[in-house]
C-alpha cells in the first residue's frame, strides 16, 4: 500500500517523532511504500538542520534524511508554520532577507495543499501528535 | 472500521472521551505512548464497551515497566501489528 | 448513512482560539482544502464549541484569533458545520451565543461521520 | 500565601485537579488562557471551594468573547491586576 | 509545617516516562539544584507516579529514558520522594511496584509542601 | 522588586509566550525589575532568530530582544534544551563543527544551574508554560 505520515509534534518534547519514525521503518519493512512525510505546526522542528542532540540519543534530523535517500521518500515542510518557527531554506532566507537558513535538503518546503493532496491521494495516511 | 490512536493517559487528559465519542460500533482503539497506561486494570474502566476492539502497543507498554501488569481484555500488539491494524482498518484517526 | 458519496475531508477541532495554534492550524487546513474543490465538513468537539462564541476580540499583543477566519468559510462554501450537542451543554452554551449556524449533533451522530469521509484529520 | 496560575480548560485537562490539591487554605488560583473557560457559570462546579480566591484574566475572556458570561463569584482582574497578585503572593505556582 | 527552615526547591513531576521529555527536564532541573548543594524535594503526582515504576527500558529507538537518572537521586543526595497517594491508588501501583522508596502522602500534606520550599517548578 | 519569567513553550504554538512577553512589559510598567527571562524546554524556540512570522502577527523574537535592549533583562536560553532543538550560537555551533548559526544576543546560551540562581535569588518567579 502506499502510506503517508502527518508529524504534528516537535522532536525529543514529545514521543511522537519516535513513534513517527518506528512506524516509517516498520511499514517499509512490511514492503509497502512511504511516499511523504508531511511536517506541520511544531513538526516542522523535526527539519532543523542545526539539531545537535548528545551522541547517545536518536538524531531524528539524520534518521528522517536517510529514509528519504533511502527509499525515496519525500519530506514536505510546511511552509506557513515553518517560516514562524524560524525553519528557512536558501531561497526564502533569501526572500527575507535573512543571512544564513535552518533547513535543507531532503527537506523541501511547501504548501498546506501538498498534505491534502496526499491524503487523499494515498491509501493510508497516519497522524503523529504530541 | 476504522482504526483511532490514543496517545495520552486518560488520567491526565479527557481526549479518551473525544475518542470514543466519534468511534463507530466496529471501530477498534490502539493505546500508544502514555496512553497505555489505560490498559493497566485500574483505568479499564475508562474503556468500556470497547472488549475485542481495544489494543496496546508493546514496545511502549514495556519501556514504561507496565508490560506485565495490563488487564488481559486488551490485545497487545507490537509495531509490525500496528501497521497491521492499519493495513485492515479504512482508515486511522488519532487522538491526542 | 445521510451521505450516499463520502466527503473528502473532516477536519475535527478540540481547542478553543487564542490557547494554541491548534484551531487555526486546522481551519487553515480546511480553507485550503476547500481551495481545492474538496468537500468538507468541520466538526467542533468538546472545547472546540469555544470557538464559535461571538463577540471574541484579537489578543492582547494584537494576535489575531480566529474569529475572521471563521467568517470566510461560507466564501470557500464550507457550510456543514457540526458541533458536539453534549459539549455546548457542558459549556452553557445556546445557539444565540454562537457567530454562525451550526447544526448541533448527538454523539451516535459523531460516531458516523468519520466513517462517512476520505480523511479525517483533528486538531 | 501562594498564588496558583492554570491554564488549561477543566473540560480538556484534568490538571485543575493537582492545583486544587497542592492549593492551602488560604491560596489564590487565577485563571488564565484557555482556563479562563472555567468561569463560566456551568463549568464552575470544578472549583468549588475556593469562593474568594478565584480569578479570571481579563484580557483572556474577552479575546474569547466570554467577559460578560461569567459567574459572579469569579473575581475579574486585568493583567495589571496580575501582577499584583503575584506582589502579594509569597510566591507563584503555574499548573498546565 | 514539618520544616522548620524552608527547603529549597520543590520539583512536581506529573508526566510518565518516555511520552515526552517533562519528567527528564524536571530530574535534570532537580540534579542541577542538588549539585549547587540546594536542598530539593521531589513531589510526584498524577501519572507522574509511573516514572516510579520498576523494570523501564529504554525506548525502541534507544531512548534513555528516565530510569537512570531517577537512580542517581541518591548520589545526589536527594532522599525526600513524596508520591500522591490517590495517584498510586488510581493506578493501581503498590510500594513493591515501584524501584525507589518515595512516601506516599495525601491530600492535606500535599497542600502544605509548596509553601514550605522557597521555589517550586512545575513538569 | 525583582522578578525573574520562567518560559517553557515555543512561540506561535501556544498563548504562553505571548502572555509572558505582556506580564514582562506590565510588571516593568508597575516600577518592578525583571532580571531574567529564563527559557527551557521548548521555550528555547523564542530564540530562533530566523524566525518570520507574518507580518501582521507579533514577532516575538525581535520583541523579546527589545524588551532586554530597553530594560537589561537577561534572556537566558538552557543550552542542553537548545542544541537538541537546533539552536546554536555561532561558539557552539563551531563546538559542534556546524555552519551557520541560529541564536544571536541578546540571547545568550547558559546551563541550567542560572535557573536555579535566579529562582532563589529573585523575588518573584513566574512561570509561563503551554
Amino acid at each position: 500500500m502506499r502510506y503517508a505520515i502527518l508529524l504534528l509534534a516537535a522532536p525529543y518534547t514529545n514521543q511522537a517523532s519516535h513513534s513517527a519514525l518506528r512506524f516509517a521503518r516498520t511499514l517499509l519493512a512490511r514492503g509497502h511504500q512511504l511516499e511523504t512525510v508531511f511536517f506541520y505546526q511544531e513538526g516542522v522542528q523535526n527539519a532543523a538542520r542545526l539539531a545537535s542532540p548528545p551522541q547517545d540519543e536518536p538524531h531524528l534530523v539524520d534518521a528522517w534524511s536517510a529514509l528519504s535517500r533511502e527509499h525515496g521518500t519525500a519530506l514536505q515542510v510546511c511552509i506557513a508554520a515553518a517560516l514562524r518557527r524560524g525553519l528557512l531554506d536558501e531561497r526564502e532566507a533569501a526572500r527575507h532577507g535573512k543571512q544564513g537558513y535552518s533547513v535543507e535538503p531532503p527537506f523541501e518546503l511547501t504548501g498546506l495543499g501538498q498534505l491534502i493532496d496526499i491524503g487523499l491521494r494515498c491509501d493510508r495516511l497516519i497522524t503523529f501528535a504530541p | 472500521m476504522l482504526l483511532h490512536t490514543l496517545n495520552r493517559s486518560p488520567a491526565t487528559s479527557r481526549v479518551y472521551q473525544q475518542a470514543l465519542a466519534a468511534m463507530g460500533p466496529e471501530d477498534r482503539l490502539l493505546l500508544v505512548e502514555d496512553a497505555v497506561q489505560g490498559a493497566l486494570p485500574k483505568l479499564m474502566r475508562y474503556f468500556t464497551g470497547l472488549e475485542g476492539r481495544l489494543f496496546a502497543l508493546r514496545e511502549d507498554l514495556v519501556a514504561r515497566g507496565l508490560e506485565g501488569q495490563c488487564d488481559p481484555s486488551v490485545q497487545i500488539v507490537d509495531v509490525d501489528g500496528f501497521v497491521l491494524l492499519t493495513e485492515e482498518a479504512e482508515k486511522t484517526v488519532s487522538w491526542y | 448513512m445521510s451521505h450516499a458519496k463520502p466527503r473528502d475531508l473532516l477536519v475535527i477541532l478540540r481547542r478553543g482560539p487564542h490557547g494554541s495554534s491548534q484551531l487555526r492550524e486546522g481551519l487553515d487546513t480546511a480553507l485550503v482544502a476547500a481551495a481545492f474543490g474538496r468537500t468538507v465538513t468541520l466538526l467542533f468537539m468538546g472545547e472546540g464549541v469555544t470557538a464559535l462564541v461571538a463577540d471574541q476580540k484579537a489578543g492582547p499583543l494584537g494576535q489575531k484569533g480566529t474569529a475572521a477566519t471563521l467568517e470566510m468559510l461560507e466564501m470557500y462554501d464550507i457550510d456543514r458545520l457540526l458541533v458536539e450537542a453534549s459539549a455546548l451543554e457542558q459549556f452553557g452554551l445556546g445557539e444565540e451565543d454562537l457567530m454562525l449556524e451550526a447544526t448541533a449533533v448527538s454523539q451516535a451522530s459523531i460516531a458516523l461521520e468519520p466513517a462517512s469521509h476520505r480523511l479525517v484529520l483533528v486538531f
